[in-house]
């Protein structure tokens, strides 16, 4: 993690609901628009399934952002899961930024399916972010205490 | 003898309970009494020492068996038993609720209203030491709020007692006990203690009534307390007191916030 | 050990252009578990499905990875041809190499790198995988329509004319709802009783149907094929089995001062009554609130009179379970009371009318057979005033969306009007002239052009009565706001439609949503307009908004053939993307503590109470949340919600989830 | 045994030379409102105005968490990499309490009861205890009822005993011992023989005999004192974790996709989960049972196994307990029942 920003490529992870975000990235594909690979998908049905310890996994194991993305208010194809999501990312994030974890790493969005476009940009928008931010590594060597610990000895 | 002594010696002999959860002195604080028989009454005490949240014995089926019990309760003893009860917890018919009054006086509540508007109308005042340390905190930049939660989560020795000295913390399985998939790493390491205490405070979103018992167990004095007060005071200015005690679980179409675009 | 098959496709070049998927199957078979790995042409493809077929005979697959195009374009076709091999199809999953990387990255190494990742991180998913079977739900092939009016007949035959059993419950004497109290209907001015009546006769007649009239749903338990109605069976006091309709209680009673509902008041009626002369059943109720034996206790002059002894005083209501399939809410729509725009002087000038009340005068079988007379002296209105969007499209005093059906039914008023009363004149106030609909401005046009009926824009500011007239303030809009004012003989409010009292009631009793207006709420305003989101449960009609009778008439066929589609299954096939609470050894038996507070996550209603009972003893051990896999439709909410994860889902799991993600970051 | 004088002054030099000399040197710190042992780099980080720390000095030599062996998957083949005692750094704890030293005794027997357990062995072998005797003490303490005491050297290679303001007692126990005076012998001087220590040492009463509590427990086990005495213990692994003695542990895998280690880290006989079996049966299903198996394991499986009583009358657990389980009232009241 010693690359300065400008060679360093963040690690991007996306938790996206099959229904809006999944398709739109579809589109953004038949569309052929193209946008950085820094980013794998990962599909759930709804956002509300969306678990916020797989988030702090995901830092845990290495990634510098994450992006999170449903349908958009009342689009939800299950009708009410992303407010369920909703609330639990406000409390969440009011947490994590408690506690000083960056929550600016976390990009929340509503992308439906028709917006291939808006998933282009939002993908590229974060990687950029990212970039500037760099990479995490103050979490990164939190999670890998024990391995330190133990090298210390 | 004083009137709580009397009145606990009395539901014993006349058999109306049999088991009163009240306070007696300890080494160096009160704590936790379970009088089964009259005698045991005299030792009861009832004080704003008392600090346990003896409402967490009232999910414990080993201690309060199938028969008609007594709880001696604080504010937040009577404010965990209607949480309790809104989560379906609670046998109401075993449950006697009493306290104490400024003057001595013991009352028994005949329902939960009742006890809900004495207990709202005996709020204690927030600790002056936990509202600083918010405020604190919150002025901190991120890298020293990082900084400060590190150093002290990295204590933390995961010996459970928040957990354990929570009235709201009565799963039968905790999810630092599910291992497929193992959530949170059960030994400890600054991570994993950290996702110990966001799981804790998540899980207790709009259900926590702030007794403040898991920093008060907490062998290590760690700041946990501060978590859930924090927590708290935002959904308070979030979503506004929700009286269900159910908010993660309830929303409402209008929730505003300002960072998903 | 995992034998997992990887199969990466070329797609034609629409993959291989920038993946380079030799490599990718080639590091997708150094993966522990991974038994097969190999890269084709058009992997959906005859040849390429049967690759994928021998494969997972060959080497006894226990799970396979398609990486080809998006799974929301061929996760059917690969998994079918899983479960054609032989492999439980659920154990097959789609890595997305094509809309997801190849068509939007370049060619280089960093966009095969991330087509390896993700390929990786579904091994590890479908290792957990677990071999999932579709679930049956049965189904109870009878409906239950509620609500009599032309939306509900319609439904109720349709359903009814497919061979399935229709109940049919109203809550009024008679079945015809609004639309027969209706003269002539737009565009096409036929008569409404005339194309109504013998529908409502035919209802009745029909084997398949049965109908319950002064009846209301009282409870609905259940789920989709599987509902549980609870129906309240109002005492009529009068025995239909014996009742001959010979109509001789009707002109013995001596209460006969009642204002009818029929003739919205503008008639009278006794208290033991058919409430119009088509009235299907064609039999007589008792109003208790103005019997005079119900009231007083001393009366009785109908069973006196009546030849047949078929009058029954003091009957309690009936309760009847039905046990049905589906259900359609056809429950209608009501008029906007008039007391919030007071300055039109309704209630205080007996000439002042809702378009409803001139529906009845210019009907042939109103209280004036069909003669435009004022209510006040009988007199025949030479200057007669329509006011358009009484209450509607106004937030400030009324409702702010649109009534939708005023504009036709005023344009349609004033033309009555110029037929029957020849020498007339007619004014309509308006906003604008909402006139979408086969034919419709054509008849609009008609009216202004042919009968003309004086259209001026502009809304009045009030109506007041001034020796004998009633003075019509507005102003004209298109004539620079000009002050207008119009001495008339009778003012016509076309006032809004509005949702049903108690609609509210009944949509929590059967857990559909509905909107701020208390309108039914459809599960999507373009896809699914007759579906709610509670599953087997479908809406028709102008319970869903204000809608005129063409629309009300499509919506309910439309309903109906969404119920014989249900109904005509002897079970429910479902995906088996569902929740479920895990149960495991005693004495723990789950590790849901029986919170409950999932049960308001869920939008289904699908999660419910089981109770854990000693075997021997039948005493309940512990309550824990059971989720009805006939509800859940799989979004898996009220799994990342529960504490102590004591719910899981299908497909979506835990574990899977948690091994895909931190796979592939750890390749 | 050599006794030996130094100027109080003079401790902190030699503590210096010791930090300079040893990898790591482990000392109460004050944190916060807490005492505990920490890695330290100079001498003024120690604390002396408290008389103990929350956490025992255990962890030295059987850590919180230690790695048992790590792996890495490459493709289908898996490399693993045993840990390495040797890589084990040199430890001295400075400041440790005679309740501290003579824990190791209980933990040595029970990692070598029957299978030797070579990481603590390593660990232990390398541990040099430097320990400070008490003069001060508190409710919760009562070594004495357990043959440890405020001067008690066992366990400890290095006991000082601060005799005066200006002058301490030096004893030199054993060989580690002397490797560490030797690292600053002109700090010290002999000891003239007839130092009586006793007199500065706290005066702790002894309140019960630890053998009272074994003969009783011989025949306890269905005693309702159990249930009477756990009724309010909440379950938690406070105790255990602070306790200088109890060494249960658990054997936990991390494991981040393709790399992994195995560790075994603290365990307390006090979760209910710790003795639930996948059958759903759990032979201590009540905190009652549990609390008694502590008890037991303690006071009559571990002297009839290995010849070590399970307690150091430190009153660690006591101190640390949310609802004041106090162990020396609760075993002054079985000792009690025993007389009857």
């Amino acid at each position: 993690m010693e690359e300065s920003n400008d060679k360093f490529e963040p690690r991007i992870l996306a938790f996206v609901c099959n229904w809006c975000t999944y398709a739109g990235a579809d589109l953004t594909g038949t569309s052929r628009i193209k946008y950085a690979t820094n980013v794998e998908i990962v599909r759930f049905p709804c956002t509300g399934r969306i678990d916020f310890m797989l988030l702090l996994k995901a830092f845990a194991n290495g990634v510098d952002g994450i992006i999170v993305s449903g349908c958009h208010p009342n689009d939800c194809h299950y009708t009410s899961g992303n407010f369920h999501a909703r609330r639990r990312w406000i409390v969440f994030r009011d947490m994590l930024n408690f506690l000083g974890i960056d929550v600016r790493r976390i990009r929340f969005s509503w992308v439906s399916a028709a917006e291939g476009a808006k998933w282009a940009e939002l993908v590229n928008e974060t990687v950029n972010q990212i970039r500037e931010l760099g990479p995490y590594t103050e979490y990164q060597k939190a999670a890998k205490y024990l391995e330190e610990a133990n090298n210390h000895e | 003898m004083n009137k709580l002594n009397e009145k606990a010696a009395a539901l014993l002999q006349e058999g109306t309970v049999k088991l009163i959860i009240g306070y007696e002195q300890g080494t160096e604080k009160p704590r936790p009494l379970f009088c089964t028989v009259p005698e045991d009454a005299s030792r009861l005490i009832f004080n704003d020492q008392c600090k346990n949240n003896l409402a967490v014995y009232l999910t414990k089926k080993e201690i309060i068996g199938d028969e008609k019990i007594a709880v001696i309760a604080t504010y937040y003893v009577m404010k965990s038993i209607v949480q309790l009860d809104k989560e379906n917890q609670i046998n109401k018919d075993n449950l006697i609720v009493l306290t104490v009054d400024s003057d001595g006086e013991v009352i028994e509540f005949n329902d939960y209203q009742e006890m809900e508007k004495y207990a709202d109308e005996h709020v204690p005042a927030p600790d002056p030491k936990v509202v600083a340390m918010l405020e604190k905190i919150d002025n901190m930049s991120r890298e020293e709020r990082w900084a400060y939660w590190k150093s002290e989560l990295t204590k933390c020795i995961r010996c459970y007692a928040c957990r354990a000295a929570c009235p709201l913390c009565y799963c039968n399985r905790c999810i630092t006990e599910v291992n497929c998939p193992q959530w949170i790493d059960p030994w400890p390491t600054p991570l994993s203690n950290m996702e110990w205490q966001i799981n804790r405070v998540m899980h207790m979103s709009g259900r926590c009534v702030g007794c403040g018992a898991c920093a008060e167990a907490c062998p290590l004095d760690l700041p946990i307390g501060l978590l859930t007060k924090k927590m708290a005071m935002d959904i308070n200015a979030e979503f506004g007191s929700s009286d269900d005690g159910n908010v993660l679980s309830t929303f409402n179409p209008s929730d505003k916030e300002n960072f998903i675009h | 050990m995992s034998r997992i098959g990887v199969f990466i496709c070329h797609c034609g070049e629409n993959i291989s252009a920038t993946v380079d998927c030799e490599r990718v199957a080639k590091e997708a078979g150094q993966l522990e578990g991974v038994e097969f790995a190999t890269d084709y042409k058009y992997m959906c493809s005859d040849p390429g499905q049967s690759l994928i077929k021998t494969a997972i005979k060959e080497h006894q697959l226990d799970g396979v990875i398609v990486g080809s195009c998006s799974p929301r374009m061929h996760e059917a076709t690969f998994r079918r041809a899983c479960s054609e091999a032989g492999l439980n199809p659920y154990m097959c999953e789609i890595a997305n190499l094509r809309e997801h990387c190849s068509w939007v990255h370049e060619k280089s190494e960093a966009t095969t790198l991330k087509a390896i990742e993700i390929v990786t991180g579904l091994v590890e998913k479908v290792k957990r995988n677990k071999p999932l079977n579709t679930i049956k739900v049965p189904v109870t092939k009878k409906a239950l329509v509620i609500g009599g009016g032309i939306a509900g007949i319609q439904a109720s035959l349709d359903i009814a004319n497919c061979g399935q059993k229709v109940i049919l419950i109203e809550k009024g004497p008679s079945i015809g709802g609004h639309m027969s109290q209706l003269s002539e209907t737009f565009p096409t001015l036929d008569c409404s009783q005339c194309i109504l009546t013998p529908r409502m006769v035919e209802v009745a007649q029909h084997p398949n149907i049965t109908l319950y009239t002064y009846a209301e749903l009282e409870k609905l338990e259940g789920f989709v094929g599987n509902f549980k109605a609870t129906i309240r069976l109002k005492a009529k006091s009068v025995d239909y089995s014996k009742c001959t309709s010979c109509g001789l209680c009707t002109t013995k009673c001596p209460n006969k001062k009642i204002p009818s509902e029929f003739n919205e008041g503008l008639g009278m009626r006794t208290s033991i009554y058919v409430p119009f002369p088509q009235a299907v059943p064609n039999k007589p109720v008792i109003d208790k609130e103005h019997c005079l034996y119900y009231q007083k206790g001393k009366c009785k002059i109908c069973s006196k009179f009546c030849p047949t002894g078929a009058i029954e005083y003091d009957k309690p209501d009936e309760f009847i379970t039905e046990e049905i399939g589906a259900v359609v809410v056809t429950t209608g729509f009501n008029v906007l009371h008039t007391d919030f725009f007071p300055e039109y002087g309704y209630g205080k000038y007996k000439d002042v009318i809702t378009g409803l009340q001139f529906e009845r005068l210019a009907s042939a079988s109103g209280p004036t057979l069909g003669e435009i007379r004022r209510p006040s002296d009988g007199q025949i209105p030479k200057k007669i005033v329509f006011i358009a969007c009484c209450g509607s499209r106004d937030p400030a005093k009324g409702i702010p969306y649109c009534s939708k059906i005023c504009c036709m039914y005023t344009a349609k008023h004033a033309m009555l009007y110029q037929h029957k009363v020849h020498d007339g004149q007619s004014t309509i106030f308006y906003m604008d002239i909402r006139a979408g609909g086969k034919n419709y401005e054509e008849f609009v046009r008609r009216a202004i052009e042919e009968d003309g009926v004086n259209y001026v824009r502009g809304r009045v500011a009030r109506v007041y009565e001034k020796n004998g007239k009633l003075i019509v303030k507005g102003v004209d809009t298109l004539l620079g706001a000009e002050p207008v004012e119009i001495e008339a003989d009778m003012v016509v409010l076309a006032t809004a439609g509005v949702a049903n009292e108690g609609a509210e009631d009944l949509a929590q009793k059967m857990h559909i949503s509905y909107d701020p207006y208390h309108f039914f709420a459809e599960a999507h305003p373009k896809l699914k307009p007759v579906e709610t989101n509670t599953a087997g449960i479908f809406l028709a009609g102008a319970c869903q908004a204000p809608k005129d009778i063409p629309e009300t008439v499509a919506a309910a066929s439309g309903a109906a053939v969404k119920v014989v589609s249900l109904l005509s299954q002897d079970n429910l096939v479902r995906e088996p993307i569902v929740a479920v609470v895990n149960r495991c050894a005693p004495p723990m038996f789950s590790t849901c503590v029986g919170c409950f507070m999932c049960e308001t996550i869920c939008p289904y209603h699908a999660i419910e109470r089981e109770e854990i009972k000693d075997r021997r003893t039948g005493k309940v051990i512990k309550t824990i949340a059971k989720i009805n896999p006939g509800l859940c439709q799989g979004c898996g909410t009220c799994v990342s919600f529960c504490r102590s994860k004591s719910i899981d889902l299908q497909g979506f799991s835990n574990e899977e989830m948690f091994a895909e993600v931190t796979a592939l970051l750890n390749r | 045994m050599e006794r030996f004088i130094i100027q109080t002054n003079q401790l902190n030099s030699w503590l210096k030379k010791i930090i300079e000399s040893v990898p790591r040197v482990l000392a109460p710190v004050n944190d916060g409102t807490k005492t505990e042992f920490r890695q330290i780099k100079t001498v003024d980080e120690v604390a002396y105005d408290t008389l103990t720390t929350t956490s025992s000095v255990k962890a030295a030599a059987f850590p919180e968490s230690e790695t048992l062996f790590s792996y890495r998957k490459e493709g289908k083949n898996t490399e693993l990499t045993q840990v390495s005692p040797e890589a084990y750094p040199e430890t001295v704890v400075w400041r440790a309490r005679p309740c501290d030293a003579i824990g190791f005794a209980p933990l040595s027997g029970i990692f070598n009861w029957d299978y030797k357990d070579s990481l603590y062995n390593a660990r232990h072998a390398k541990l040099t205890v430097i320990a400070f005797s008490c003069n001060t003490c508190d409710d919760y303490c009562f070594c004495t009822s357990v043959d440890g005491g405020p001067g008690s050297t066992k366990g400890s290679d290095i006991l000082v005993t601060q005799l005066n303001k200006e002058e301490a007692l030096v004893e030199i126990l054993t060989e580690k011992g002397t490797k560490m005076k030797d690292l600053c012998p002109d700090c010290f001087k002999e000891a003239d023989q007839n130092i009586d220590k006793e007199s500065v040492l706290a005066k702790i009463p002894v309140k019960f005999s630890k053998e009272q509590v074994h003969d009783f427990l011989s025949k306890a086990f269905d005693s309702p004192v159990w249930k009477q005495q756990s009724a309010r213990c909440l379950g938690c692994g406070a105790c255990a974790y602070v306790c200088p003695t109890c060494a249960c542990f658990d054997i936990q895998e991390e494991a981040h996709g393709s790399r992994g280690r195995r560790l075994r880290c603290w365990d307390s006989c006090g979760f209910s989960m710790f003795t639930l079996q996948t059958s759903g049966n759990n032979p201590r299903p009540t905190q009652a049972t549990r609390w008694r198996q502590r008890i037991l394991h303690k006071f009559s499986y571990m002297p009839d196994r290995i010849g070590e009583y399970g307690c150091t009358g430190c009153g660690r657990c006591s101190r640390a307990c949310p609802v004041d389980m106090n162990i020396k009232e609760h075993l002054i009241s079985i000792a009690s029942i025993s007389h009857e």
